[in-house]
Formats: C-alpha cells, structure tokens, sequence
C-alpha cells in the first residue's frame, strides 16, 4: 500500500508494528511503533502518558517524513535528525 | 577410510524351505523369519508375504523400508546399536548388498499414519519402492501394548528380519562392487585443491513418537550437529523412526541409499571435492533449533567448504530449522542449494512453505504434495484397508466402492521425499 | 515459568500439577484458536518455547495442538510473529480446502497420544535448560 | 469449424471517446471492434469475430465498483460469446484493476474463458495474477501489436480446450500455482548441478522463488508542515461501530473512508476494530492507540502541520494479498490528490 501512495507521488511515513516485514513491504520511512496491539499507545501508561508518547511518535513520523532520505530508512530512538 | 559396496543383483524372490541364493533368485523361508519377530512378546502375529514391480498388489499401511546389506568384512555389523546390534564405528571395509530387495514393515501403529505402496498402475508412479522385490512383514500388536513400545518393536522387527536376510549375501561373490574412499578433510582438501568443496547437512526428523531417527541408536532429538562420513549411511548407520506423513517420509533404505550422497560421489574428484556430511535434527523446542544451526554453520565454516546442500524430512516445523541453516550458513560466505516438496495447498496457491528466507535463492522442488490422483483398484491387498480414508493425503470418500482410491499423492510413501531421489518436481504456473 | 496453550486434555491431565507451568486450556476442535491466542501473547512480547507446527499432521488433519511459550516479556520477537503469522496463515488455507473429519475416539486419542508426546519432549528440553 | 464469439472490454481512452474528462462515462455497448479490437480481430484471424466492445470509464469503474461490473457482465451475457477479452490495460493502474475485476466476473459468474493484458508494474497484476490469465505487456500501447498476438493465442487456446503451456512459453504472467511435473533428471542430481553454479558463480534457476516486493524510489522530504495536508491511513482494520462497509476481518477486498471533520478524539463507542490479526481489547478501549486523531488535531490547532484531512482510510492489513492492497493505494490516491493531500502517515498493527 505504503509503495503505491509514494508513487502517486505523496510522501508516507509507515508507523509499524513489525520493521522486517514494513521493510519488505517497501516502506521507505519507517517509525516503529510501540507494540502490536497498541501501535500508538501503551495500556501500562496513565492517559496522561499515553498521549505524551502518542504525540512523541507522531511529531518523529513528521520529522521523518521532512528528512530527505536515499534509501530504506528506519527512524527509531536512535535515529539523530 | 574406504568401504567397498559388493552388489548382487537379485532378480526374483520367493518363499521357499532353504533361504539362499542361486543365479538371482532369492529364496526366503517364511516360517523362520515369522518365528523370529515373534521372539518380541510385544508381537502378536506376524506374516511374510511377497510384492514384486508390475503386480497388481497394494501395500499398506507402511511403516519403513530397509534394504538387506552385510558386513563382510571392517568392523562392526550393518544397523550398528539398534536392534540389540553393538555400537561399533562402521562405515569401512566391505559390505555386500542384496541389489533389487526391500523389506518393509507392514501393519497400523495409530489410526492415521502410514501411507500406500502401490506395485502398478499410477500409484506406482509416485514411489521409488514400486520398482524392489518388497518382501512384506505384516505385524499386529499384542493387546494392551502401549503405542511406544509397539512402535520400537516393529521398527527392531524390521531391522532383525532385515539383517537375517542379509546374511544371506556374505559369502557370495557380487556382480559389481564400488568403492567410495573417506579420506580426512586435509588429505582431502590437498587432494583437489583447485575443485570446489561441497558439504552435505541431512536434516533428520526428531520431534517426538512416530517422528524420530536414531544414529548409532541415539534418538537424534539428543544429538547436536556433528560430521559423519558418506559410507557409515551405507552400513545403516541412521535408521529411521518416522511414520507420519507417508509423502515426504525418508525411510532406512534411503537412508541407505542416499541420493545425494550417491550423486555427489559420482562428481567427487572430477567436478567437486565432496568434502563429508554434517547431520542435525528439526527438534520442537526453539531453543534447540538455534544451537543446531549454529552448529551446523560452525563446521561448515571449520571444515573450509565453498557450498552445502541441504535436505529435510517433513513440513512446518522442519522448514524451520531449514531456513535458520540456510541464513546461517550463508552468513559465513558458504553457498547454500535446499531441498525440499511443497505443500501449496488444494489449488496449488498459497506459500509451499511456512518459511522464508531472503537467502534461499536457490531451491530444487521435489514435487507438491497436495496434487490429487485416483489409483485404480489392485487384485491383492498386503495390509489393511481400514484406515485409508483417515491417512495423511486421504478423506472421506477417498475409498472407493470398486476399490480406487482416489487421494493427495501426500498418502504414497516417499512420493515427494525432500531427500531427491525421485523426478517429481513442481514448477510455478 | 512457562505458559502452555493446548486444547489437548491429555496435555491438561499430564502437566497440570507442574509447578513451572501455567496452563491456558481451549476448547475448540481445531487448532487454529491455540495458535490465535499464541499469537496474542507473542505480540505482547512472549516468545515461543516450541514450534507451533510441530509434528507432520496437517492442520487439517489433527485437531490438537499444543504449544509452549515464555512467561517473562521481553522486547517483541519478530521471527517468532513471523512464525506464528505464516502458521495461521497455512491452517487457515488447509482448513478451508477441506475441514476437519469427525473422527473416532479411538482416532482421537492417537491424534492426542502424538500432540502429547511431541510438546512433552518440548516441555522436558526447556525444563532441563530450566527456561523462564 | 464454426468461427468463435468474442466480447472485447476497453476504457473511455481507447475506445476513443477521451481522456481523464471522459473517466466518468458508465457502460456502454458498441458493434464489432473499436481500437485495439481492430488489431485484436486482426490477431485472431479467421478463427473467431469480435462481436461487440462493452466500454466503460475508469473513474465509473472505480467509484461503482459492485454496479458497473453487474452492468457490463449483463451486457457480456447478453452475447453469449465463446471468448472474452479485456484491455490491454499496459501500465494503467485503475484500467489494469477494472479489467481484473470484469475478466475474473466473467470467468466466475459466466463460465466463459478471458484473457487479459498487463506491464509487471501495473497492481491489477498482483491483485489477479492467482484468478486470470494475464499476458506481459510493455509500459504503454507501443506493444500493441506483439501484445494482442499473445493474447488472441492463448485465448483461442482456452476457448477451444487446448492444453495451455507454461508461462514461459505462452507470455502470461506467473500465476503462483505450483504445478507437478516429471523432470528429466532426480532432484539429489538437479541440487549438485545448482550448488556447482552457485559456487562458481554461473548463473541458475531456482526451482522455488522466495516471495519478494519491488522497491520504489523515496519521495522528496516535505519541507514546511505549517502549510502541508496530512492525512491518515491505517490497515488495523478500524471502521465505524457496525462496519458499514462490510470491510472483511482478514484478505480484505476493499477499504472505507470515514468522516473525522470536527472530532478531537477518536470516539469510542462510534468507532471499533475488526481486525482478525490481533487481540483487539486495547484498541477497542482507546481508539487514538491505533488512529492517534487525539495527537493529531492538537498539533493541527497548534500550526504545526496546517490541516488534518477531513477523513482517515482504513482497512485490514493482515492476509490482504499485495495486490489488492496495492490497488486500494491506486484508488485512494487518486482521491488524495485531488484533496490536495501532501503527506501520508500509515499505521499498522
């Protein structure tokens, strides 16, 4: 899915759950995300918190979609923009 | 290390008073062979019965197939530490073959395993053991013996009658004899220093009751990765256990006569130095399914190899173990070629495996076993048909009232065994 | 600790009083609500202890299943996800070309006796690398 | 031997009645050939005549999907032809889909064989390479020759039973069915062959191809948020409460888009998942963990990124095939961009 929006010609950024496979699929920025179940969100967190790491992987999605990129990039935690 | 194999071509076989051998005929006398599987009170009855290629006979449900060999002479006797065999290294010295023979074991161990050897018509086809003079015993359990023992008391059955017919061939003077030299890897390696060193890893099954294969009689779930030569297969140094899914069962006789070690013998010093085989095991617990392909990975590296072939026995769980070798070997700059069969389900669409690797590149298919066919009716059963339509590859409906069976080829034994003896192959469409 | 999802009840009577096991116990026909729920705990971060397709029976063909997996939670195991989601996605194929035949209770305590001995090797392995 | 009847399925743009502005025309039914049919009857020669051309507009296709594929079979019906042909579409992505979804109906419901034309690169390929026959094409029309020839052989071959050959030979594209067949040497023999060539370096031929995605080249990175359009798609199967759109739970065959205009937070109760590939209790108690709309609208009210699309997409990702998850991405960013969207974010469970 993730290949065919960029080739109509609008940038993505893929939040997955599973970087192999969001890798195989094609996805060329990738953010991973939190867990399976709760891609954006962690049931172990208050709603405070939750909606702090929500907004925490959304606001790395953006960067990563305002960074130029060559290849497969995977933007985790230890990604420096 | 070098073991002549003595064969002598057996042309015909029938029951008789004396067990001997003249100008290719081989008499056997059941009596005695029926009295000695029932030494083991774990055996109920026992019956020897004949199948020759081309009859119009259907054999199942059945349990192994093992080829009748001798030690004549280098130490040690053939199936060496199973069937109250002692443990000796074997693999050298000469061994003497009963060429064109098999004995298999016949008879219900639990209700849904075994499949069919058909000895005409399209059945036949899909077999390798449509084409050896079978001599059948069929066995039923004494009542009350636990599924364990009866399973190991047929096995040994086969293995015992095997050996006694075997016999047979010691002092005769073979029609042909092939030597297959094992020499240690830096002899070898010096030897054909400019051709390309080629290693084999035999996958055997090892998951549990009606899964298993014994090296030197050590259950394989017991054992981590380590180097045997080619020639102790030949003197039935792996036996097999396994009974489930009759299709892509790698029973003793091909054990003993292993595709892939014949083929890369006959291309050894010529095109390839074929450097020993590596032997693992496809156990259920992960965590040995990482320390195995480790292994494997290690001693491919250890003994310098430029590539392997890989070859498994069974489906899902194996293929497993069977990537996690190929990713691994491949990781220490070894080339991997797999072989395997193919279960893409009914319509041939969905994956033939339940893994992938982006490193198997290079895969040969022994065929999909899900493809249907209707075997015609044969004239004489050997066996029992009650369990057909519960088998592997059989439904409901799959027996029909004339007597053709109509089935997956999943039901023929060794139809599509990932080992590579037969032509079957499959291809995308 | 370990945790055993079966719907084998021989599995059950077999490992019930084993202190390190904690055993989730189905009740279905075929195996493919064992290996959702396996599924479950994988995503949360569980690994598999044994694979899910153990044994050669198709899963249309034997209607037990039981599979071992880790009680502690580690980061997601993403080889294991890929396992346990190609096996799901075999049963779901198998089972749909052809569904599960009644079988005899005779039959069905083979398919139990199989599915019991395979996971009882698995169980004794991982008890021996004493796995948490 | 009687000549064959054959119904041949083209777009507004090859039949000649226009481009983009014409995508909208519903079906519509002509005599004979029209465009490439001429080439086709050509192609076929004495052995079968093009009856009738059913056309129809991409956009119609796409935007009534259900409808115009009930239309344009009845009209097919009607002919009672021996043979169907669709396309060829090339590298036209909705054409390539709409001649899928008319070739399979046929096949389907009519019984009656069709063939079709497509590049690699077009997702009516993956989408319907398991149902059709679908023959290689080049990018554009400039094949058009070549291509019909392909097409009117293994056509006829199926409309009159004969055994069609393998891929290779006949031009199709790889269906994904593995067939048996006897090969002239044993397999342990076709592996020492391979390992030899791999070793060396020559080139080979697996015998079973590991499944693999091609890759796209990575957009420019979008440079001012204050300004872009962003919207938001998911594949974790979130649809409103009573799933509408009868979106599947797994292998999805199509996908919803769902008004958000004016909510700050997904709502629980008019939202939930049906996603068959994970255990859905923390989705179904806070929707934002897997459409983070929450997040969203704040950082939308705070400047950061100038607007929030109006609606997500959404489907169910897990055993949806490739093909149809591409082709959903074909269809949606048509809309997309004529929304004036800049900038995708896709969550996946």
């Amino acid at each position: 899915m993730v290949k065919e929006i960029e080739r109509a010609g609008i940038p993505v950024v893929h939040i997955a759950t599973v970087v192999p496979i969001a890798l195989t699929v094609g996805a060329n920025r990738i953010v991973p995300a939190i867990g399976i179940p709760y891609p954006l969100g962690d049931p172990s967190l208050g709603d405070e918190g939750e909606k702090n790491i929500r907004r925490d992987l959304v606001e790395r999605a953006l960067k990563a979609l305002g960074t130029p990129i060559k290849g497969q990039t995977v933007f985790d935690d230890a990604y420096e923009f | 290390m070098k073991l002549e194999i003595g064969n002598i071509f057996i042309k015909d076989v029938q029951l008789g008073q004396e067990t001997m051998i003249n100008e290719g005929l081989l008499t056997i006398n059941p009596e005695l062979l029926a009295a000695k599987i029932l030494e083991d009170e774990r055996i109920k009855s026992a019956r020897v019965e004949l199948a020759k290629p081309g009859e119009s006979v259907r054999i199942t449900p059945v349990k192994d197939v093992m080829e009748p060999r001798v030690k004549v002479f280098g130490k040690g006797t053939v199936f060496p530490g199973v069937a109250a065999n002692k443990v000796e290294q074997v693999g050298e010295g000469r061994t003497h073959v009963l060429k064109g023979t098999a004995v298999m074991t016949v008879g219900k161990i639990v209700g849904f395993q075994e499949g069919i050897v058909d000895m005409s018509g399209i059945g036949a086809e899909y077999t390798p053991f449509s084409k050896t003079l079978n001599i059948c015993l069929v066995l039923e359990p004494m009542e009350g013996v636990e599924t364990h023992a009866y399973e190991t008391a047929a096995r040994e059955a086969g293995l015992k009658v095997t050996q006694i017919i075997g016999e047979v061939g010691r002092n005769m003077t073979p029609d042909e004899v092939i030597s297959y030299e094992h020499h240690p890897i830096p002899h070898l390696a010096a030897a054909y220093p400019h051709l390309p060193k080629i290693g084999y890893v035999c996958m055997l099954q090892s998951q549990g009751l009606l899964h298993d294969t014994y090296v030197y009689g050590v259950d394989a779930k017991k054992i981590i990765p380590t180097l045997m030569s080619p020639t102790e297969f030949m003197d039935g140094a792996v036996v097999s256990g396994n009974c489930v899914a009759s299709c892509d069962k790698i029973p003793t006789y091909l054990h003993q006569n292993d595709p892939l070690i014949e083929d890369l013998y006959s291309k050894h010093g010529k095109e390839l130095n074929f450097m020993g085989v590596i032997i693992t095991n496809e156990n259920v617990f992960m965590a040995d399914k990482e320390r195995s392909s480790d292994g494997v990975a290690k001693l491919a590296k250890m003994m310098g190899l430029d590539g392997v072939i890989i070859s498994e026995e069974g489906y899902g769980n194996p293929d497993t173990d069977l990537m996690m070798n190929c990713r691994k070997v491949e990781a220490q700059g070894i080339k991997t070629v797999l072989v395997t069969d193919e279960f893409p389900g009914k319509d041939g669409k969905s994956e033939s495996l339940t893994d992938a690797v982006k490193e198997a590149d290079a895969v040969v298919s022994c065929g999909q076993g899900n493809l249907v066919i209707t075997m015609p009716p044969m004239e004489r059963l050997i066996g029992t048909l009650e369990d057909i339509e519960t088998m592997i590859g059989g439904y409901e409906g799959s027996l029909k009232k004339d007597g053709s069976i109509e089935a997956e080829i999943q039901i023929i034994i060794s139809a599509t065994s990932a080992i590579g003896g037969n032509k079957l192959a499959a291809r995308m469409y | 600790m370990m945790i055993l999802i079966t719907n084998n009840e021989d599995v059950v009577e077999q490992w019930k009083n084993c202190r390190d096991i904690v055993i989730m116990k189905r009740e279905s026909d075929n195996m493919l609500d064992v290996l959702y729920c396996s599924r479950d705990l994988l995503h949360k971060g569980h690994c598999l202890l044994t694979h899910p397709f153990t044994g050669s029976l198709k899963p249309n063909e034997s209607p037990y299943k039981s599979i071992l997996v880790s009680e502690t939670v580690k980061q997601l195991h993403v080889d294991h996800v890929a396992t346990i989601e190609q096996c799901i996605a075999s049963a779901q194929k198998s089972l749909e070309n052809r569904p599960i035949p009644i079988y005899s209770e005779k039959l069905l305590r083979d398919f139990r006796l199989i599915d019991k001995d395979l996971i009882s090797n698995g169980i004794m392995r991982a008890q021996e690398s004493h796995q948490k | 031997m009687k000549k064959l009847k054959v119904v041949h399925y083209i777009n507004n743009f090859f039949a000649g009645i226009g481009g983009e502005e014409k995508a909208g025309i519903s079906p519509e039914e002509r005599d004979g050939a029209v465009g490439p049919g001429m080439a086709l009857a050509q192609a076929l020669g004495e052995e079968a005549e093009i009856i009738a051309t059913v056309v129809c507009g991409d956009s119609y296709f796409g935007e009534n999907l259900a409808s115009a594929e009930k239309d344009i079979v009845a009209i097919i019906r009607k002919h009672q032809p021996d043979l169907v042909f669709t396309g060829p579409a090339f590298n036209a992505g909705r054409y390539g889909v709409a001649c899928g979804a008319v070739a399979k109906a046929v096949e389907e419901q009519l019984g009656i064989p069709a063939v079709t034309g497509m590049h690699e690169e077009n997702p009516g390929v993956d989408m319907y390479r398991k149902d059709l026959y679908i023959i290689k094409t080049g990018h554009s029309a400039a094949g058009m020759k070549k291509t019909v020839t392909s097409m009117a052989s293994l056509g006829l071959k199926r409309a009159q039973n004969q055994l069609v050959g393998p891929p290779e030979e006949e031009g199709y594209h790889v269906r994904g069915m593995r067939i048996n067949y006897w090969a002239e040497k044993r397999a342990s023999l076709r592996a020492v062959e391979m390992i030899l060539k791999k070793v060396k370096g020559e080139a080979y031929q697996t015998e079973y191809p590991m499944p693999d995605f091609g890759r796209v080249e990575p957009m420019p990175p979008v440079l001012d948020f204050s300004k872009a359009k962003v919207a938001i798609v998911t594949s974790g199967g979130i649809v409103p409460t009573g799933n509408p759109d009868r979106i599947e739970s797994s292998s999805a065959t199509k996908y919803g888009i769902y008004d958000i205009s004016g909510l700050d937070s997904m709502p629980a109760d008019d939202y939930t998942s049906i996603h068959g590939g994970y255990d859905r209790t923390y989705a179904l108690e806070d929707i934002n963990r897997v459409v983070p709309l929450d997040v969203m609208r704040d950082l939308e009210r705070e400047g950061i990124i100038g607007k929030l699309a109006d609606y997500f997409i959404s489907t169910t990702g897990t055993g949806t095939s490739v093909g149809s998850a591409r082709a959903f991405a074909v269809d949606f960013s048509n809309k997309l961009l004529e929304d004036g969207v800049n900038a995708v974010i896709l969550t996946s469970t």
